[in-house]
């Protein structure tokens, strides 16, 4: 085991880590931690835009922003974090664009931008061009554009080191009520060289965590083989909550089969949906925006159709994305990549056939909570010192029960920088954490388990099962029934998951291993989810009961908050399933009122 | 911008055949994979597995059917799985390609599809590569955007135009699969390599960067752009279809231009 | 048990060591290889138009090769032109050749010794040849006397 | 050190293999020119050692030698111009392959034309 010293230590170089890097880096002592090299982070997938209010076509302003990202969050939304993200957000676009990325622009030179679902004139009037965006690659340009920048400032990278477990301990405290309490400071983190299979342990007075989704949980999903929510999961273990894990959002057009993305950019250029009648739907579902409503209306909408028989294709199981009345120049122009994905994956030639698509599982709204400096909170308001989250491992919470499209990159840029400095002011006064006895032994003990355990079970295949229940009873559409049963597959699944054994015994570069302490993560947080969208007793946003089709503001207008209790009574009962303790934690208002949500 | 489009039409008549008519077939393919385990032995080995895939499986799909039905132990790496991050750069049929956009049934399934570690780079194991000497490169060009006048409040202005001249090399995602493919890499390693060059391009040509210059000094070096000998592997290889010759040959040409 | 370390990885895996040095220097100064790229194109056009007239006069010309002998090369060297064009074929011809052969040896041989060795063969081989052949055109002399007599050719003036 | 385990041949396409042949015939061509000065030089020594070197390439195998020469210089000639036109007509790069095809059509009537008549020289006549 080798120990290393940092003042920062960032977990992820994805847009997040990156972003909180560059500041970091020139404050104070700072490494960067990575499962994968830097430019494969799952940001560079991104393609539709990063929304700020700059109105350099079209009148805008910030709080017509906020009020789009609230209503479309279905107002579980932390109305003070929405407001710093959009107002931030100008500011978030400038920096990039000064770093050199390269926006489309307009005649004129400033930076071009274009319509995105859910984003309005005048709270609701009209679509918005808000997104500001680099043809379908806005997040390829934003992880490379920030890469190159942590290179111009010489940040380091660990670059295949996987991080297994955060270092915490606690120390008694008081509150001010007088009421004695567990404080956890944190101490620094443990990963496993991915190189050589060695352990390092690195200390340090800030630990920030962006390593973003969990997307992996699904069957079909956008998201990389690489997102197993490690970040989220190890937290969890550790005994930091995790907030609203219920809301998932699925993205409306994945091409079907494949969830590859096929980015909103495509609605927003023109492209709309028609069912198997041709017929184009979503008049039906959302009269003024249409195809621009927000993607759980649309998504949901796209379910419906197929469960109502209107479906294409030999199993009547997807509806078409109708690119064929736009000019194929526009459409080079301003959607070459997907396009492209159309015509490699699906052989479909979308100048002159529609494409394919159903609902793939995109992105967790959920995660980490953390308050709008980007730290971590160990229960409803006390913070972890020195542990900072941000980006798409984090909830802070701006999108609530359901992101608008472009929100997520904006997220990781304006609370990535945040995480950034505040992390490295704070180390500038912290000193360090003692680290505890054999750091590195629960680590250790994971692996060895995984390495050593030979009940001849496959990792890959209860993977599989996990992510089958999942897309079967934790997708669009859910009601106590699916619920429960995922709750049963996920205890056998477990159970299983204690008797595999991984093939490769070696050290070096063992993904075989990673792949099974990553399911371990999967298996972790799918219950999680699945458990808090039980007890959500109600329908907002991406989250969706069959059984409770309405919202329910009375009952469940907060967030829930899922923590780790071993001890927790395992009967079934709401508050505590299987090892998990729910609570809640209220919403932020500061000036939008709930309204009902309509497009 | 574009003219405002008209509304499309509520309901169309959709040709019968839309959405893909029946099932999709199955085939079997051989694939044959380059093994090479330190760990277990200094010799590299080909392997080959028998696999029944699907119509719409990419050569990333069956190192998985091998990885997680087969032998655990087959290392590769991927992230995306569906050509944007630039992981799974390997050989496949001898020449340069992502694992996760090539299409099984695109290959000649009649013979064993081979696949191995791309060139150049010291294999660690099986397929995976050190990148560290890509990347080595990379930096070295200096890929930032170096500005030296005043930060305007706002954002710097660029024509469309302007966005334009550089837009392909803006595509890269550093993959390795061009320089990989360089006759000219391969022989020492000490060529810059076409990504380098294809990442210095994309400054260069920024009408908002200033330090050009210093980045065509740095490619006129002995291991710059002089030693591409425009064999054009780079440009078939590389998954964006980024023109890659024509980058190198537009940075020659503008060395030129400087120096004379 | 535990040591510090203050940076990151760099190419090195635990510890055997795996990655290929880089040797690339801090930059060569000057611009040498740009200056031989371009000889190379300009030579390569003017080259194009010498060998090929070169080719055509020696080989298809009348009789062709059997046209070929001592007379035929006097007969040509008598003419300043003919030498200007084998002069000037001769030094483009070798100064482009040796160049080509440099990069290979560049490309290929893989320790500094022997780049070094066999660029100092190649060099001097390139001298020697460049040397004698000047030296050839220059000096010939179409009408020499061998044993006292005149050889033929009738460019040759009388004795 | 197993930094290249050789592996299959790269299947480079047009662009490689015209290299691989713009190079090879390079190589030929220069030796064959050190040999070529030499015997040259022998004029400067005596008319009859000349004559009875060249004499040697009147040989008909010697023939069949100097027609793949001829060969080489005019592919690596004509290669060369198109290696040339890639460097710096704009469009060069992307009719890179159009220009190979033109090169070894070029090629080929040209040294279809020679080979006629050299070989019909050195091995029919006299
Ligand atoms: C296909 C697609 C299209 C999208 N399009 C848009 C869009 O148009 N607009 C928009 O706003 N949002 C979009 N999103 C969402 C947005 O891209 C992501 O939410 C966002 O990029 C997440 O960034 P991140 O930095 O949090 O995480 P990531 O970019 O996923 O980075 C995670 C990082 O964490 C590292 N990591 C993970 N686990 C570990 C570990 N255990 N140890 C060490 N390191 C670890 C990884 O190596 C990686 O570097 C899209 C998402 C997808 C999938
Ligand atoms: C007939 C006219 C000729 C033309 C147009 C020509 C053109 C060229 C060009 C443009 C190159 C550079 C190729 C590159 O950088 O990729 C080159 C390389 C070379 N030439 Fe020529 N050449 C000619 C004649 C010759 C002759 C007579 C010789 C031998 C003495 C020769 C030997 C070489 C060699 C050895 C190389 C290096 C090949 C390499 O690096 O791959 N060439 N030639
Ligand atoms: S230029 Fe193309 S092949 Fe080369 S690294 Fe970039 S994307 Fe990959
Ligand atoms: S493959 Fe190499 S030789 Fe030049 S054209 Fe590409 S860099
Ligand atoms: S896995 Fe990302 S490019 Fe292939």
């Amino acid at each position: 085991m080798q120990v290393h010293k940092y003042d920062v230590v960032i977990v992820g170089a994805g847009g997040a880590g990156m972003r909180a890097a560059i500041e970091s880096g020139q404050r104070a002592r700072t490494a960067v931690l990575t499962k994968l090299y830097p430019t494969r982070s799952h940001t560079g997938a991104a393609q539709g835009g990063m929304c700020a209010a700059l109105a350099n076509v079209e009148e805008d302003n910030w709080e017509w922003h906020t009020f789009d990202t609230i209503k479309g969050g279905d107002y579980l939304v932390d109305q003070d974090a929405a407001e710093v993200m959009a107002k931030e957000a100008i500011d978030a676009v400038l920096d990039l664009e000064k770093m050199g990325l390269p926006f489309n622009r307009t005649p004129e030179g400033r930076i071009d931008q274009r319509r995105f679902g859910g984003h309005t004139r005048d709270h609701g009037k009209a679509p918005v061009r808000r997104a500001c965006y680099a043809a379908d690659r806005t997040g390829h340009m934003i992880l490379q554009t920030l890469y190159q920048n942590c290179v111009k400032h010489n940040v380091e990278f660990y670059n295949e080191y996987y991080v297994l477990d955060l270092l915490t301990v606690e120390e008694d405290a008081v509150r001010e009520d007088g009421t004695p309490y567990k404080q956890k400071r944190v101490a620094g983190v443990v990963s496993y060289d991915l190189a050589s299979g060695e352990l390092h342990v690195f200390q340090a007075k800030s630990v920030v965590f962006a390593s973003g989704g969990a997307g992996k949980v699904f069957k079909t999903t956008s998201n990389a083989h690489t997102l197993t929510g490690d970040g989220m999961g190890i937290a969890f273990r550790r005994g930091i909550p995790l907030e609203d894990m219920e809301f998932f959002q699925f993205h409306p057009t994945g091409l079907a089969g494949l969830g590859i993305l096929l980015s909103e950019a495509a609605r927003g250029e023109g492209a709309i949906l028609r069912n198997s009648e041709g017929e184009r739907f979503m008049e039906r579902y959302a009269p003024t925006i249409k195809d621009l409503a927000p993607r759980d209306i649309v998504a949901r909408s796209m379910a419906n159709e197929v469960r109502e028989g209107r479906g294409c294709g030999p199993n009547k199981d997807y509806v078409l994305l109708d690119l064929t009345h736009l000019e194929p120049a526009h459409i080079d122009a301003k959607l070459p990549d997907i396009t492209e994905f159309a015509r490699t994956y699906l052989g479909v030639e979308p100048y002159t056939e529609p494409v394919p698509v159903f609902p793939t599982a995109h992105y967790a709204m959920g995660g980490i909570p953390t308050n709008i400096t980007t730290e971590v909170l160990q229960d409803n308001d006390t913070i972890v010192p020195g542990l900072y989250a941000a980006g798409e491992v984090a909830c802070v919470s701006v999108h609530g029960s359901n992101r608008l499209g472009t929100n997520s990159l904006l997220d990781i840029n304006v609370f990535g920088k945040r995480a950034g400095i505040a992390a490295a002011e704070y180390a500038k006064t912290a000193d360090f954490v003692e680290l505890p006895e054999d750091p590195e032994a629960y680590t250790l003990d994971l692996l060895n388990h995984v390495r050593t355990s030979d009940g001849g079970e496959r990792v890959a295949a209860i993977r599989k099962e996990l992510q089958d229940t999942m897309d079967a009873n934790m997708q669009v559409f859910r009601t106590a029934d699916t619920l429960n049963q995922v709750l049963k597959d996920i205890a056998a699944l477990e159970e299983r998951y204690q008797r595999i054994s991984v093939q490769d015994k070696g050290k070096r570069f063992n993904l075989d291993l990673l792949e099974a302490v990553e399911l371990g993560f999967l298996l972790e947080l799918a219950k999680v989810m699945t458990v808090a969208a039980l007890h959500r007793e109600e329908s907002r946003g991406g989250h969706f009961r069959e059984d409770f089709p309405e919202r329910d503001d009375e009952k469940f207008m907060k967030h829930s908050m899922a923590y780790k209790d071993e001890h927790a009574p395992a009967d079934g009962s709401a508050e505590a399933i299987a090892g998990i303790r729910l609570g809640t934690k209220p919403v932020v208002f500061t000036r939008y009122e709930p309204m009902v949500r309509k497009y | 911008m574009s003219a405002e489009l008209a509304e499309p039409a509520s309901k169309i008549e959709l040709p019968a055949h839309i959405g893909g008519g029946g099932e999709i077939p199955t085939f079997n393919i051989t694939l044959r994979v380059r093994r090479y385990n330190p760990e277990v032995s200094e010799e590299a080995a080909w392997e080959d597995h028998q696999l029944t895939m699907y119509g719409t499986d990419r050569v990333l799909d069956a190192l998985h059917k091998i990885k997680w039905e087969i032998d655990g132990s087959l290392s590769f790496r991927r992230s995306c799985a569906h050509g944007v991050c630039g992981s799974d750069a390997m050989r496949i049929n001898g020449r340069n390609r992502l694992a996760c956009k090539t299409l099984l049934k695109d290959l000649d399934t009649s013979k064993p599809i081979t696949v191995e570690p791309i060139k150049g780079l010291p294999v660690e194991k099986d397929l995976i590569v050190d990148m560290e000497p890509f990347f080595q490169s990379f930096r070295e060009v200096m890929p930032f955007l170096i500005n030296k006048g005043h930060e305007p409040t706002k954002e710097r202005l660029q024509s469309v135009e302007d966005r334009e001249r550089f837009d392909d090399t803006t595509k890269c995602i550093l993959c390795a699969a061009c320089t990989s493919s360089c006759p000219v890499f391969w022989t020492d390693g000490q060529y810059f390599g076409p990504a380098a060059i294809v990442n210095a391009h994309r400054f260069i040509f920024d009408s908002r960067d200033d330090a050009g210059d210093m980045r065509l000094e740095i490619l006129n070096d002995k291991e710059g752009v002089w030693r591409c000998r425009t064999t054009f592997n780079c440009s078939e290889a590389c998954p964006r279809g980024i023109q890659v010759t024509q980058a190198i040959a537009e940075v020659k040409q503008a060395i030129l231009a400087r120096k004379i | 048990m535990s040591t510090d370390i203050q940076s990151p990885r760099s190419g090195k895996i635990g510890s055997g060591k795996i990655a290929p040095q880089y040797r690339r220097g801090t930059g060569s100064k000057g611009n040498f290889e740009m200056l031989a790229w371009l000889f190379m194109r300009l030579s390569g056009v003017v080259l194009v138009v010498l060998i090929f007239g070169h080719l055509f006069v020696n080989l298809m010309v009348g009789e062709g090769i059997h046209g070929i002998d001592f007379g035929f090369v006097a007969g040509k060297w008598a003419d300043p032109f003919w030498q200007f064009w084998d002069l000037a074929m001769l030094w483009l011809a070798m100064l482009h050749g040796t160049n080509g052969v440099r990069t290979i040896i560049n490309d290929y041989a893989e320790k500094d010794a022997t780049r070094l060795w066999l660029k100092v063969v190649l060099y001097a081989a390139t001298v020697v040849i460049v040397v004698l052949g000047t030296l050839v055109i220059f000096t010939f002399n179409p009408c020499p006397v061998v044993n006292g007599v005149q050889l033929p050719g009738g460019f040759c003036p009388a004795p | 050190m197993p930094t290249k385990p050789a592996g299959t041949l790269y299947r480079g396409r047009e662009g490689m293999w015209s290299w691989v042949g713009h190079r090879i015939t390079g190589v030929v061509i220069f030796f064959f020119l050190l040999v070529h000065v030499l015997d040259t030089s022998l004029v400067r020594v005596s008319p009859e050692a000349y004559t009875a070197v060249i004499g040697a390439y009147k040989n008909p195998l010697m023939a069949l030698g100097e027609t793949g020469l001829v060969a080489a210089i005019v592919f690596h000639a004509f290669n060369g111009l198109r290696v040339i036109a890639i460097d710096f007509w704009k469009k060069g790069a992307k009719y890179q392959r159009q220009m190979l095809w033109t090169v070894l059509v070029l090629w080929l009537v040209t040294f279809g034309a020679f080979a006629i008549r050299h070989l019909s020289l050195a091995l029919g006549g006299h």
